[in-house]
């Protein structure tokens, strides 16, 4: 099944089990229906639960916070993260405080589903990921899915998670193809996934990073590398106990964020090592994100802004010392990125 | 309908009851505020009584009201409690909200009145969230919200008019235009400084009546409550009051210069409790102040006596 | 003022050759898209032309207009560089935005061409921005933004109108009425869909107009200009007009089931340059296609022989 | 010269010597002048250079996007910095956008100035810090004074700055009183301070958080322990080698912020200490932030939500072990603080 379609099975199949789940969301009864991930639900659960919005992002987010007060599972679709910019008063002075400002008595259970751009000239203002600014703010939870499996799961865990949850979703993954369940199930919010086992390093990784550390971890082994890889999952509340435990095993961390680095989600990570695992940490933490600077259009320097598998490894290997001439020897042919 | 000879009563001793249970606990709050005890800021809702009141009156138990943060009158006239009202503007654990709240963040949710908020607008669109669940569940309950003459200059006012207007949601947007946002007049605000124009161009109906007239807002909010029970869609009323004392505080301020002690003077004379007079007999009006007035010491003495939450912890926060 | 029989010759070849230019300009986007050398999501103005050319004859070099992501035809009209929009649509290092921007993002400060953006309704509040600019510093500038049916429905068109009335600011609201927002039609969206009312209950006029009809566009802005001009404040003009082909890309779309093709080939008929093509002689369109197609021969050639941005870092990212 | 008059005396400043500069904001006419920062500017400069904003943040805000790109130098002020989450479309999508996205020809010189409430029962919408999140967003600058002095040179430089720039004034602050320059001065932005000197531990704080900080190494002077105190001011761009070379000093580190730890300015420092001075590190640094909850509002909670000198104080000793008993003598005894 393709992550695209993972994201529509979730959709149908809690609309179907719950009647309290409603879709709500500017041009989500477009033919294209959000890239297929919506195909057939307006025909099947009708305009009263897949709720065309007009262009009036702020208010359809309060209008979930209303709804879900009482008692409504709303989910609200962007086609780009951007657009949540618009909607902040509510999801962080509302939605992320109703719980906790009456005594715990409320709250609010919607997700925020919202897609992230990249390519074809996309340009600044429709590559950005955010997922940074919704991991700051206690009451809101944060997951990002990696695969279709989690896909699925993650985006029918955020359904049935009684606080507002936003689901961030990269376009790029769209045409992934995995094995998914075809029943009903959910992925638990706030467990990482060890991905893949190793002993030399931790490789932390969410969303599309996850495949670029696992191309990483691939090479390392040829150079004799045995890199351990976490699929963060959920970004908030992070989970640290699996993270830890790895940097106990390995002593070297390589995160790699699809974000810019201040106030991000990988300098998070390692703020955690350091903190908690310091005597652990044989080597300086790294990170791997984004350069300081807005995603540009031309085809010719967006190809320099995205890291990927090769920037891990090379962060990798330099943090494994030990290995690092054979490292020349096993990747230096292969390294031809841009830095 | 309620036409002024056509209230029971019953009826008219609700009006007023409301409306002299909000003026006295917020004179309570005014004489005690000074020791300290209540440590949040209270936005006084004396001179608004009349709406809450009038709009409440219609109101059923299932129906939910969305008031702002000027919200004594709102949470006691849905039916709110007194004592855990209290008890909140004293930061204490048995309040409303836990003590997590205060004076800007009254709930109860058993009335029917949900939470409010600090940001101006803030529960415009909530409201209309709150209809949509109700249609989507085949209820009639009925959703209000109220707020200022300055929220609706917030993008967001507009948004939630359409889309309420096109779904033809059952919901009432009540705004009490007071003529200031804090210290500033709406005509240095505002192109049109007149509020219920706004709804027609939306396809939803505009209505202007007398905030300080308990009658005629009860009349246009039984209207309204009526056309949005039958699946007719939203209204806007506009109700026009005055905040006799300053914005966020206990204290007259006139002094400040932004308005006149004659202005304020004029807008008491035709105040809700003065203009609803006639409602009620002095015998009637006797009892009401016994009641009030008791209730009001149970209140406060409740307030007093409540312990305070504990531990930030306990509430969940992590470390 | 411009009624149709007092237009002279040369502003009805300018007017028609405006709207020409960016019919040839986007037609050959369209023929050379599938070479996958412009990688940047195009929005195609073709159907809008009137809007663009009728406007911006009316605007002097100093006045500004802010056009939203639908741009290249204010880009072109306002008198932006058609090298340099090619160069762009190219990704290449000449282009207007440095190849940072794209299709949605052109600019031409000279030519009073601001940036454009989009975020749907991002850029109308800084056209009353400009204006307030102007303003503060005594020029009789005027600043002009575009944006679509769709883009009314955010807040901050709201929010900005009453501003703009409030200190009757110098600014032009146009909105092209193209019936849809993407793929929804504006029924689908609007409690009440009509555009130009919205500016009434804000205190400023609003007009309909025809946005095919580029006499008509130009009569009107010339009328709102004027006005903003003498200090007299903003208007909003709503231009009913159509978009010929899909929302983003080149292609038709009728397949797509939201609209039929009867609805696109009427409005074809009515299109601008069918109805401008009274405007000018066989002759003179003749003499325009051929200044035209060298132009943009020309300026293909320059986007193609540009040089790419060479790096992300030499532009300030840093590390 | 008090905090909240440094304030007025910039802005006052800075309307006088520069004509493009205006102010704008909702209440910015109040007889009360925002806390008597602005007393006088309106009678002063009148209503086309202190314009009253509707209760329109949003449009407000892209009005200072437009002007600015104007070349004019908006002053945008907030009651409260929480407001500021409704124009996040237009300081992060747009005014952030604005220099990269048009190849660097356009400049948006713009201040959002915001005031952080606390106390009183505000409660959990009016006491919100949010600088993580405009230190996250390339394009953007974020300040925060601590002190009078730089109040007012931070102020004045953030006008003069060619991009935007987040003002971040803590009420908390208003009524602290230094000697103030009477002249136009600015202090630089980018630039931290090192405001005590010492050698084994370096505190880091911002804000109010820089006297708590203070008041830490007079207490662990008593404990025999020299800590240095860094000054952030700016929190975007940050000034790591200020940082970096203190911690190769001193070796040991305590960040001290006032706001919630995921995605914080606290975490970044680490973060950055961590991967580029990691073998400087003697002993695991340290975060003091917020609980990771809303702020609540009765006086008896809101006085466990905020940590100050004694935490700092009592992480910045468990990180110079050696001290640890001295510290126990010299301290415990006035350490009864909720955690
Ligand atoms: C979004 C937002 N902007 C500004 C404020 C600060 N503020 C609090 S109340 C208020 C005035 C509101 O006036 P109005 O809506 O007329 O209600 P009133 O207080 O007069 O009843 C303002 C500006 C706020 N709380 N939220
Ligand atoms: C704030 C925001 N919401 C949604 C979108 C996605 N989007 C891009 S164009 C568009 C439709 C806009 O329609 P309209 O304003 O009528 O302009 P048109 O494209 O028809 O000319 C939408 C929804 C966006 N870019 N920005
Ligand atoms: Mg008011
Ligand atoms: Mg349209």
């Amino acid at each position: 099944m393709k992550f695209r379609e993972a994201v529509r099975d979730a959709t149908l199949q809690a609309l179907e089990s719950d009647p309290t789940v409603f879709l709500i969301g500017v041009g989500i009864i477009d033919p294209r229906a959000v890239w297929g991930t919506l195909t057939g639900a307006l025909e099947k659960f009708g305009p009263d639960r897949v709720v065309e919005g007009p262009l009036s992002e702020n208010a359809l987010t309060g209008m979930c916070v209303g709804a879900a007060s009482l008692g409504m599972r709303p989910v609200l679709i962007h086609h780009r993260i951007d657009f949540v910019l618009l909607t902040m008063d509510q999801l962080v002075n509302h939605a992320a405080k109703w719980r906790a400002m009456f005594g715990r008595q409320q709250h609010v259970p919607m997700v925020v589903r919202a897609v992230v751009g990249r390519g074809w000239g996309n340009g600044p203002q429709h590559t950005q990921s955010h997922h940074a600014l919704f991991s700051h703010v206690p009451g809101l939870k944060a997951v990002v899915p990696s695969n279709p499996r989690d896909a699925k799961g993650l985006l029918i865990a955020a359904i049935e998670d009684n606080d507002p949850v936003v689901y961030i979703e990269h376009r790029w993954l769209h045409e992934d193809e995995a094995d998914v369940p075809t029943e009903y199930f959910s992925t638990p919010i706030g467990r990482a996934a060890v991905v893949r086992r190793g002993g030399d390093v931790t490789l932390v990784a969410a969303g599309p990073m996850v495949s670029e550390s696992l191309k990483a971890a691939q090479a390392l082994q040829n150079a004799g590398i045995s890199a351990e890889v976490i699929d963060l999952r959920t970004l908030r509340p992070l989970d640290s106990d699996t993270i830890l435990t790895s940097v106990a095993k390995t002593g070297r961390l390589v995160v790699a964020d699809s974000d810019w680095a201040p106030c991000g989600i990988a300098g998070e990570v390692i703020a955690r090592v350091a903190e908690e695992a310091f005597d652990a940490l044989k080597a300086r933490p790294v990170r791997i994100t984004w350069p300081d600077s807005a995603v540009p259009s031309s085809q010719a320097i967006e190809a320099q802004f995205y890291p990927g598998a090769r920037e891990i490894e090379m962060a990798a290997v330099q943090v494994c010392e030990k290995q690092k001439d054979d490292f020349v020897k096993s990747t230096i042919k292969h390294f031809e990125g841009p830095f | 309908m309620t036409r002024r000879n056509a209230l029971s009563p019953d009826l008219k001793r609700k009006l007023y009851f409301d409306m002299l249970l909000v003026r006295r606990a917020e004179e309570r709050i005014q004489s005690e505020y000074h020791l300290r005890e209540m440590r949040s800021p209270p936005h006084l809702y004396m001179g608004h009584e009349a709406v809450a009141a009038g709009v409440c009156a219609v109101l059923r138990k299932d129906d939910v009201v969305f008031p702002y943060y000027r919200s004594h009158g709102w949470y006691l006239a849905k039916g709110g409690d007194l004592d855990a009202m209290m008890a909140e503007l004293f930061g204490k654990e048995t309040g409303c909200s836990g003590g997590w709240g205060g004076s800007m963040h009254l709930i109860d949710l058993a009335a029917g009145v949900m939470g409010t908020s600090a940001i101006v607008g803030g529960t415009i669109s909530h409201a209309a969230g709150a209809a949509l669940s109700f249609r989507i569940r085949g209820r009639d309950s009925v959703a209000v919200v109220s707020f200022g003459d300055g929220a609706i200059e917030e993008g967001v006012f507009h948004e939630t008019l359409n889309f309420s207007s096109l779904r033809k949601l059952p919901v009432i947007f009540v705004c009490e235009n007071n003529l200031y946002a804090t210290n500033t007049h709406i005509r240095d605000r505002q192109g049109r400084p007149e509020i219920h124009p706004h709804a027609e161009r939306f396809g939803l109906p505009g209505v202007l009546a007398d905030g300080n007239d308990v009658v005629a807002v009860h009349s246009e909010a039984a209207k309204a409550v009526a056309r949005a029970r039958a699946g007719a869609g939203p209204t806007l009323l506009e109700f026009q009051t005055y905040r006799i004392f300053e914005h966020c505080g206990i204290n007259e301020d006139h002094e400040l210069g932004y308005r006149t002690l004659d202005e304020v003077r004029a807008w008491k004379a035709k105040g809700p409790l003065e203009q609803g007079r006639h409602l009620v007999s002095e015998a009637e009006i006797q009892r009401m102040e016994a009641e009030i007035g008791a209730r009001i010491d149970r209140a406060f003495a409740y307030a007093r006596s409540a312990p305070f939450p504990t531990s930030l912890f306990a509430e969940g926060a992590a470390r």
